[in-house]
C-alpha cells in the first residue's frame, strides 16, 4: 500500500537531488534544470498531500508553482542568453562581480 | 556698630585687591602701607567693636547678615556674621598681629621682587581669618577655613621657584584639605540632624540628638580642626610650612590661622559640652602632641622650625585646655601665646636677615653683640612662652596645667608639666645658640646687621602684650565667660604648690639650657644617640608618610592610568571594537560572489534549519 | 496492487533521469532526461488523482519550458562537453546527503494529523478537472489572473532580454567586442 | 515675540550659520562672533523674560509633527534647564571670540554654530523624538571638529567619540519606543511628550528596564566609569574650541538627561540604582583623579579631571532630595565655565608652545604671571574652593547625597583631597620652580584676545561663588517641584521614603 509518506519520501529525494545539482553544477543552464527539479518535487509533494486530506489546495499550489516556473524558465533563459552574449559564457565561477 | 563691622572685615579685602592689581609690577612701597594702613582701620574697628560689646557683653553682641549665600531645599546659608565676646577677641587678636607683621613686612620684604603680590595675599589672609572668626554659622566658617589653606598655600609657596617652598606648600594645602573633609561630614551631619548650620539654632537643637550621633559630630568637626592646627597625625606640614617668607609663619603659622582649630572647639563648646569623652580624647592628644612636639624642638637645628614645633606643642596645650572644658583658658593661652609667638618668630626674621637667610643656630652665636634690640625681644618671647612670672605665658599655661590637675588627669598633667621644662630648655638653647657663646658666624663670613628701626618698632607692641597680657585675666574671664561656661575650680588649696611646681621646672629647664649652652654646644656623642636621632628625623613620620602615602599613591596613579585604563578598560572598549572590525574582515571571504559557493552555504543554511527542526521536533514528541 | 507497482517504477525512473540531469556532461542528455522526468512526474500526479495538474505538467513542462530551453540551448553550444570545475565534491555530497536523511527522517515520521479537515472537499462524483475549475475559478480567480499577467509580464522580459541585439551574430561574431 | 523665543533661540544658529557660507572668508570671524553674541544675548533676554516665580515649563511651543504616532515638536525651558542654555550660549561665544585656528576657519565657525543649534536644542527639547534628534545631530558636527581639526590621531579619536556615544542613544531610542509604546497602551494615544510621559506612573520592574536602556545612553555621554575611555582621546585630539564645547556643554546632555529623563520617570528605578551608581560615581571620582594625577599632558589632566566632577555630579544627581539636584545642576554650570576656561587655558599656552607636555613647562609663573593668576583661580574653582563657582555646587551635591548614605558620601568626599592633589602638583608642575626650559624665557603673557575670553569666565567664577542666589534659586524651585512630582509617583515603599516630600519635610521643620 502506498501511503502518503511514500510520496513524501519520494519528494524529498527528488529535491535532494535537485540540491545537489545546484551546489554541484557550475554551468547556468544545468542549474536552472536542478531547480526545475527542485519544484517538480515539491509538485509531488503537494498533490500527495492535497490526495490525501482530499482538500484541493495542495493541488492549486501546484498549479501555481508550474506558473511560477514557467515564467522563471521564460526571464531566466532570456537573461542567460543575455549573459552570454556579454560573457559567452554560462559558468558560475565568471561571475563574480558581488565580490565584496 | 554694623558699620565698624564691615569695616573691619572688609578693609583687608580692599588691601588685598589694590595690591592684586599691581601684583606683577615690580616693588610699590604704596601697596605695603596702603594694606598695613587698612589692617590698622580694621584694627581700630575690632577695638570700637570690642569696646561695644565690653560695655554690655549680654545685650550688645552684634549679629549682621548682609546677604543670602546658598539656598536650596531647606538650606540656607546666609553670609552672617556676629561679633560676640569670643570672636571679638580673635578679631582683636588677628587685626593685632597681622597689623604687626604687616609693618614688620614692609621692612622685611624690601627687597623682594614680589613685594606687592606678597601684601595681597597676606591682606587676603587676613580676610579670610575674619571671615573664619567673625561667620555666625558653619558654612561662613567653612569658607574662612579654606580661604586661610589658600592663603597659606600661597604664602608658604611664595617663593614658588623653590622647589621645597612649592612642595610644602601643596603639602600644606592638601593636608588641610584631608581634615577639611572630617569638617565637612561634620557639617552634612549638623545640616541633617539639625535642620540649620546657624550656630545658635544648631547647638539649640543638638541636647535633643542621640549621644552617638554628637560624639559622630563632635569627632568629624575635632578631625578639621586637627588639620588646621596640626596635631598628630596632620602636623608635618606645619615645619616644613617654614619654607614660606618669616613674617608669613608668624601670623599664619603661630599666631592665627593654626589657632582656628582651637577657635572651632571654643566656638563649639555647646557641642563639647555634651560629648566629655570626645574631649577627653582632645585632651590627652593634646597632651601627646604637646610633648612629642616639645622633643622634636630640642634637637631640631633650624630656628624657625624650633619655633614652628614649640607652636605645636603650645597648640597642644590650648587642646587640653578646650578638651577639659576650660573653653575661656584656652582661648586665654591662644591670645597670649599669639602675641608672644608672633614676636619669637619676628625676631627669628631678623636674625635671619642678619644672617643671610641662615637658619642654623650652630653657624651663629654671639650675635646679642650686633643686634641687641633683637635679642631683647627674643628672650622676652622665650621668657613668656617658658611661663615665667610675670609674663603673659605664665598665667595661661599655669591656667591649663591647673585645669589638668583640677579634672583630676593627673597624667596628663604630668605630661604637661614635663613639657613646660621642656619648653624652657628648648625656647632658651634657640637663644643662647644664635645670641650668646662664640661668634661661629665669623668664621663663616657673615656680616649680621639690626633690622631697620620701624620694624623693630613693629615688633615692640606685641613685646608689650607678650608681657603685660596676663595681667588682664581676670576682666578677660569676666568678659568672655559671659558666652563660654565658666570653669570652677577645685583646686585653690594647692594653688600656690602647683604654681610653684610648674616654675620651678620652667626655672630649671632655663637654667640647664643656659649651662650647656654658655660656652658650646652639646658633647657630639649625644648625637649619636637613638633618641637623638629620633627627635632629629622628627620620629621618622615624614619619610613614613612619604613611603606610605605618597610614593604609593603616585605609583598606583600611574599603574591606574599606565595598566587599568589604558590596558583594561579602553581595552576591552578597542577589544568590542575591534571584534566587530575583524568579524566583518574575516567574513568577507564569503562574499567571494561566486554564486556556487553561495549556494552551498545556501545549503548549509538549509541543513542547519532542517537540523534544529528535526532535533526540535523531536525533543517536543519526547518530552511530550 | 497497481499503484504499488506503477509508484515503484515511475519512482526508479525518475530518479535515475533525475540523477543522470545533475551528473552528465552532455546538456543534450541534461535536457532529455529532464524531459523524461517530467514526463514521468506526470505519472505520479495521475496516480494521485490529479488529472488536471497530470496534463498540465505535461503540457507546460514537456511542451512549453522544455521547448523554451531547447531554444535557448541553440544559443549555447551545447555540442562540447560541459567543462565543470569542482572544488571540493565531498562538501556537496556530505550537504546533500544530510538534508536527503533528514528530509526522510522527517517525512517518515508519523506527521497525519485528526485535527487537519479539508478546507475545500473534493466533490465527490465531479471529475477532477470540473473540481479544479470550480475552485480555481471561485476561491483563487484573483490569483489565477495575476499569474496569467505574470506569465505574460515573463514573456514579454524574456522575449526583451534574451532579443536585445538579436541582430548580431554570436557564432561569428568574435567574443571580445560583444557587449 | 517672546512666545516664540525658543525657536528663535535655537534655529537662529542654523539660520545664521548656513547664511555665513555666503559671507566672504576674511570677514566670517566677526560675523560668526557676532551670530553668537546675539544668540547670548537673546538666552540674556529669555531669562529676563523668564518667570522666577513659576516651577513648571515655560515659553511652551507646540506643534505637532506626527499625529498619528504623538511627535511633536514641543519646546519649553525651566529653572532646570535655563541656565544651561546660557551656559552655552556663553560658552560658545566666548570659544569662538577667542578662536585661534587659522585654516578652514569659516568651515569650523559654521559648524560651531550649528553644533549650537543642536545643543540648545537638547536642552529645550520637550518632545523624546525631537529631544533625541538633537542629541545625535550633535556629535555630528562635533565629529567634524575633531575629525579635521584635531591632533595627529584625530581620526581614531573622532571616530570612537562618535561611535561609542552612538552606541548608548541608540538603546536609548529603544527605550523611548517602548516608552511610547507603554504610554499607548495605558492612554489608548501615542505621544513623545516628556510632559505627557511625567504623568504616567510605571510599575516596578519596567522601570527598572527602561531606566536601564536610558542609564546606557546617558552614561556614556557623561560619560560614567568604565565608559569613559573615548573622553581622553576626544580632547586630546580635539582643537582647544572643541575641548572646550565639548567639556563645557556635551558632557552636561548625558547629566541634564539623567535629571530630565530618569530621576522623574522613573522614580523608584532611580531609588533601586542610586548605590550602584553611586558607587561607579565614586570610581569615577577617585580613579580618575589619580589617573589625571599621573598624566604628563595637562590637557589630559583637566580632561580627566572633568571626568573626576562628572561623578560628583552624578551624585548629587542621585541623592534624590532638593539640595543634591539643584547643587549637581549648578554644578553642572559651574564645572561648564571652569573646564571651559581651563581649556581655553591650556590652549593659550599650547598656541605659545604647541605642545602641552607639563615636563616642557616649569617656571611659568615666571614669564606669565597674569596667565598664572587665572589658571590658579580657575584651579581653586575646580578644586571647590568657597567662594568660588565651585564650591557651591559640590557642596550642595555632597551635602544632598549624604542624607542618602554616610559612608559613601564619606569615600566620595575624598574628591576635595584627590582634586586637590592632582590640580595642585599639574599647577607646581606647569608654574613654579625656576624656568628650566630656554624657550619658555619669553613667553607672551596673555593677550587682549585671551582675555576677552577669560576675564569674563574669571568674573563669572568669583561672582557666582560669592552670589549664587539669582540661579539657585529657579533651579531650587523647578527642582522642588520635581522631587514633588517623583515623590508621588514612586509606586514602592522604598522609593516613597527615599525620596523625601518636600511639603512634609518643610513642615518637620
Amino acid at each position: 500500500m502506498i501511503t502518503l509518506n511514500h510520496y513524501l519520501v519520494l519528494s524529498g529525494l527528488l529535491f535532494s537531488i535537485g540540491l545537489v545539482g545546484v551546489i554541484k553544477r557550475k554551468n547556468l543552464l544545468m542549474l536552472f534544470f536542478a531547480t526545475e527539479i527542485m519544484l517538480n518535487a515539491v509538485n509531488v509533494g503537494f498533490a500527495a498531500i492535497s490526495n490525501h486530506y482530499g482538500d484541493l489546495s495542495g493541488q492549486m499550489f501546484a498549479f501555481f508553482i508550474i506558473a511560477i516556473a514557467a515564467s522563471e524558465v521564460a526571464v531566466g533563459l532570456g537573461l542567460l542568453i543575455l549573459m552570454y552574449k556579454r560573457k559567452s559564457s554560462v559558468d558560475l565561477d565568471t561571475l563574480t562581480t558581488m565580490k565584496g | 556698630m554694623e558699620k565698624y563691622l564691615y569695616i573691619a572685615l572688609f578693609a583687608p579685602l580692599l588691601g588685598s585687591l589694590t595690591a592684586a592689581l599691581f601684583g606683577a609690577r615690580p616693588k610699590t612701597l604704596f601697596t605695603g602701607l596702603w594694606t598695613s594702613g587698612l589692617l590698622a582701620v580694621s584694627w581700630i574697628s575690632s577695638i570700637l567693636l570690642f569696646l561695644h560689646v565690653y560695655a554690655d557683653p549680654s545685650a550688645n553682641v552684634v549679629h549682621v547678615k548682609m546677604m543670602d549665600w546658598i539656598s536650596a531645599g531647606n538650606l540656607s546659608i546666609p553670609f552672617g556674621f556676629v561679633v560676640d565676646q569670643v570672636s571679638v577677641t580673635m578679631m582683636i587678636v588677628v587685626t593685632t598681629v597681622s597689623t604687626m607683621v604687616h609693618v614688620y613686612a614692609i621692612g622685611y620684604m624690601s627687597h623682594d621682587k614680589g613685594f606687592n603680590r606678597f601684601f595681597s595675599w597676606l591682606s587676603a589672609f587676613v580676610f579670610s581669618m575674619m571671615i573664619l572668626v567673625m561667620s555666625d554659622n558653619f558654612a561662613g566658617l567653612f569658607i574662612g577655613w579654606e580661604g586661610v589653606g589658600l592663603c597659606s598655600w600661597g604664602l608658604i609657596g611664595f617663593w614658588y621657584h623653590k622647589q621645597s617652598a612649592t612642595w610644602a606648600a601643596n603639602e600644606a594645602f592638601i593636608m588641610n584639605r584631608i581634615a577639611d573633609l572630617g569638617m565637612l561630614i561634620g557639617i552634612f551631619l549638623i545640616y541633617w540632624n539639625t535642620g540649620t548650620l546657624q550656630y545658635n539654632e544648631a547647638f539649640a537643637a543638638m541636647p535633643n540628638l542621640e549621644h552617638t550621633l554628637l560624639i559622630t559630630i563632635g569627632s568629624f568637626l575635632f578631625v578639621g580642626a586637627m588639620g588646621k592646627s596640626a596635631q598628630f597625625p596632620l602636623h608635618t606640614w606645619l615645619a616644613d610650612a617654614m619654607e614660606g617668607p618669616t613674617p608669613v609663619s608668624a601670623l599664619i603659622h603661630a599666631a592665627t590661622m593654626v589657632t582656628a582649630g582651637v577657635y572651632l572647639v571654643i566656638r563649639a563648646n555647646p557641642l563639647y559640652d555634651l560629648i566629655p569623652e570626645v574631649g577627653y580624647v582632645i585632651a590627652s592628644l593634646g597632651a601627646f602632641v604637646a610633648m612629642f612636639a616639645a622633643t622634636m624642638a630640642l634637637v631640631n637645628r633650624d630656628i624657625k622650625r624650633i619655633i614652628a614645633y614649640s607652636t605645636l606643642s603650645q597648640l597642644g596645650y590650648m587642646f587640653v585646655a578646650a578638651g577639659l572644658g576650660a573653653y575661656w583658658v584656652a582661648l586665654f593661652h591662644l591670645m597670649t601665646h599669639a602675641f608672644f609667638k608672633a614676636l619669637l618668630f619676628l625676631g627669628a626674621g631678623n636674625v635671619m636677615h642678619a644672617m643671610d637667610d641662615e637658619l642654623d643656630p650652630f653657624k651663629m652665636g654671639g650675635l646679642y653683640k650686633v643686634m641687641k634690640p633683637t635679642a631683647i625681644l627674643m628672650i622676652l618671647a622665650s621668657v613668656a612662652l617658658a611661663g615665667i612670672y610675670p609674663f603673659a605665658g605664665f598665667f595661661s599655661k599655669d591656667k591649663i596645667l591647673e585645669v589638668a590637675f583640677n579634672g583630676d588627669h593627673y597624667i596628663l598633667w604630668g605630661v604637661l608639666w614635663v613639657t613646660a621644662g621642656l619648653t624652657a630648655f628648648y625656647s632658651f638653647r634657640l637663644i643662647m645658640l644664635t645670641f650668646f657663646g662664640d661668634e661661629r658666624y665669623k668664621k663663616l663670613g657673615f656680616h649680621p646687621h639690626e633690622a631697620y628701626p620701624y620694624m623693630l618698632w613693629a615688633m615692640a607692641p606685641l613685646a608689650v602684650l607678650a608681657a603685660i597680657a596676663g595681667f588682664f585675666e581676670h576682666a578677660f574671664v569676666d568678659f568672655v565667660t559671659t558666652l563660654l561656661p565658666s570653669y570652677e575650680f577645685h583646686t585653690h588649696h594647692v594653688e600656690m604648690i602647683l604654681i610653684a611646681v610648674t616654675s620651678t621646672i620652667a626655672i630649671l629647664g632655663i637654667a640647664t639650657a643656659v649651662i650647656i649652652y654658655k660656652n658650646g654646644m652639646l658633647h657630639p656623642k649625644w648625637m649619636e644617640r637613638p633618641c637623638y636621632k629620633l627627635f632629629t628625623n622628627q620620629y621618622y613620620i615624614p619619610q613614613f608618610y612619604d613611603a606610605v602615602f605618597s610614593k604609593p599613591y603616585k605609583e598606583l596613579s600611574i599603574i591606574f592610568w599606565k595598566q587599568i585604563d589604558m590596558k583594561i578598560v579602553d581595552a576591552t572598549v578597542d577589544l568590542i571594537a575591534n571584534t566587530f572590525f575583524n568579524i566583518g574582515k574575516d567574513t568577507r571571504g564569503v562574499q567571494s560572489g561566486n554564486l556556487s559557493i553561495m549556494l552551498r552555504w545556501m545549503a548549509l543554511g538549509v541543513t542547519m534549519l532542517l537540523t534544529f527542526g528535526l532535533i526540535f521536533v523531536a525533543a517536543a514528541t519526547l518530552l511530550g | 496492487m497497481f499503484e504499488t507497482v506503477a509508484f515503484y517504477l515511475f519512482s526508479v525512473l525518475t530518479i535515475t533521469s533525475f540523477v543522470v540531469v545533475v551528473t552528465t556532461k552532455n546538456a543534450l542528455y541534461a535536457l532529455s532526461s529532464l524531459a523524461a522526468g517530467m514526463i514521468l512526474i506526470s505519472g505520479f500526479f495521475f496516480l494521485l488523482n490529479a488529472d488536471f495538474l497530470g496534463v498540465v505538467q505535461i503540457v507546460v513542462y514537456t511542451g512549453a519550458v522544455m521547448a523554451l530551453y531547447a531554444f535557448g540551448m541553440m544559443f549555447f553550444d551545447t555540442t562540447e562537453t560541459l567543462r565543470e570545475s569542482h572544488a571540493n565534491p565531498r562538501v556537496v555530497f556530505v550537504l546533500s546527503g544530510m538534508i536527503a536523511i533528514i528530509l526522510v527522517v522527517m517525512l517518515i515520521a508519523p506527521i497525519a494529523s485528526t485535527h487537519v479537515s479539508a478546507l475545500y472537499p473534493m466533490v465527490e462524483g465531479v471529475g477532477n478537472s470540473e473540481a479544479v475549475g470550480m475552485v480555481l475559478f471561485t476561491k483563487y480567480l484573483i490569483p489565477f489572473e495575476v499569474a496569467a499577467v505574470m506569465l505574460l509580464v515573463a514573456m514579454i522580459g524574456g522575449i526583451v532580454l534574451a532579443g536585445k541585439k538579436m541582430d548580431e551574430s554570436l557564432t561569428t561574431s568574435e567574443q571580445g567586442d560583444v557587449k | 515675540m517672546s512666545e516664540h523665543i525658543l525657536s528663535i533661540l535655537v534655529f537662529f544658529p542654523l539660520v545664521a550659520g548656513l547664511l555665513g557660507i555666503l559671507v566672504d572668508k576674511d570677514s566670517i570671524r566677526p560675523y560668526a562672533i557676532t551670530v553668537a553674541g546675539i544668540e547670548f544675548i537673546l538666552s540674556i533676554w529669555l531669562w529676563s523674560e523668564f518667570d522666577m516665580n513659576f516651577a513648571g515649563m515655560q515659553f511652551i511651543e507646540s506643534v505637532p509633527l506626527i499625529e498619528q504616532f504623538g511627535i511633536s515638536y514641543t519646546l519649553g525651558v525651566d529653572g532646570i534647564s535655563l541656565f544651561l542654555i546660557i551656559m552655552t550660549t556663553l560658552v560658545t561665544f566666548i570659544s569662538l571670540g577667542s578662536l585661534t585656528v587659522t585654516n578652514r576657519v569659516k568651515e569650523l565657525m559654521i559648524t560651531v554654530l550649528v553644533l549650537e543649534l543642536t545643543m540648545v536644542g537638547v536642552f529645550v527639547a520637550l518632545d523624546a523624538i525631537l529631544f533625541y534628534l538633537f542629541w545625535e545631530l550633535s556629535l555630528v558636527p562635533m565629529l567634524y571638529i575633531i575629525g579635521v581639526w584635531g591632533g595627529p590621531k584625530r581620526l581614531y579619536a573622532g571616530i570612537k567619540f562618535f561611535l561609542y556615544t552612538f552606541t548608548g542613544s541608540l538603546i536609548m531610542l529603544v527605550g523611548m519606543l517602548y516608552m511610547a509604546y507603554l504610554y499607548y497602551q495605558a492612554t489608548g494615544t501615542w505621544s513623545f511628550s516628556l510632559l505627557e510621559w511625567y504623568r504616567l506612573q510605571l510599575p516596578y520592574d519596567l522601570q527598572l528596564w527602561l531606566f536601564g536602556a536610558f542609564f546606557l545612553g546617558f552614561a556614556i555621554k557623561v560619560p560614567m566609569f568604565p565608559f569613559h575611555t573615548w573622553l581622553p582621546y576626544a580632547h586630546g585630539q580635539a582643537p582647544t574650541i572643541g575641548s572646550v564645547i565639548l567639556a563645557a556643554v556635551l558632557l552636561k546632555m548625558g547629566t541634564y538627561g539623567f535629571v530630565r529623563f530618569s530621576l522623574p520617570l522613573f522614580p523608584d528605578a532611580s531609588v533601586a540604582f542610586m548605590v550602584p551608581i553611586a558607587v561607579l560615581a565614586i570610581i569615577m571620582i577617585i580613579y580618575t583623579a589619580m589617573v589625571a594625577y599621573a598624566q604628563e599632558d595637562i590637557k589630559q589632566v583637566v580632561a580627566y579631571s572633568s571626568v573626576s566632577h562628572m561623578g560628583v555630579i552624578i551624585l548629587g544627581t542621585f541623592a534624590l532630595n532638593v539640595e543634591g539636584i539643584t547643587g549637581s545642576i549648578f554644578l553642572m554650570i559651574s564645572h561648564g565655565i571652569v573646564s571651559g576656561a581651563l581649556f581655553m587655558l591650556v590652549g593659550v599656552i599650547y598656541d605659545r608652545r604647541h605642545t602641552k607636555l607639563m615636563s616642557e613647562f616649569g617656571g611659568l609663573a615666571h614669564v606669565m604671571p597674569r596667565f598664572a593668576t587665572i589658571f590658579g583661580i580657575m584651579m581653586m574653582a575646580s578644586v571647590g574652593l568657597p567662594l568660588t563657582i565651585g564650591f557651591v555646587g559640590e557642596f550642595l551635591s555632597l551635602l544632598g547625597f549624604y542624607e542618602q548614605s554616610h559612608m559613601l558620601t564619606l569615600v566620595a568626599g575624598t574628591a576635595i583631597i584627590v582634586g586637590a592633589i592632582y590640580m595642585l602638583s599639574a599647577y607646581k608642575k606647569a608654574f613654579f620652580g625656576e624656568v628650566t626650559n630656554e624657550k619658555n624665557r619669553n613667553l607672551p603673557d596673555v593677550n587682549r584676545v585671551e582675555l576677552f575670553a577669560l576675564v569674563p569666565l574669571t568674573a563669572l567664577v568669583v561672582i557666582l561663588g560669592v552670589y549664587p542666589k539669582p540661579i539657585l534659586e529657579p533651579i531650587d524651585r523647578s527642582v522642588t517641584a520635581m522631587v514633588k512630582l517623583m515623590h508621588a509617583k514612586a509606586v514602592t515603599d522604598e522609593g516613597k521614603e527615599r525620596i523625601a516630600d518636600v511639603l512634609v519635610s518643610k513642615e518637620a521643620k
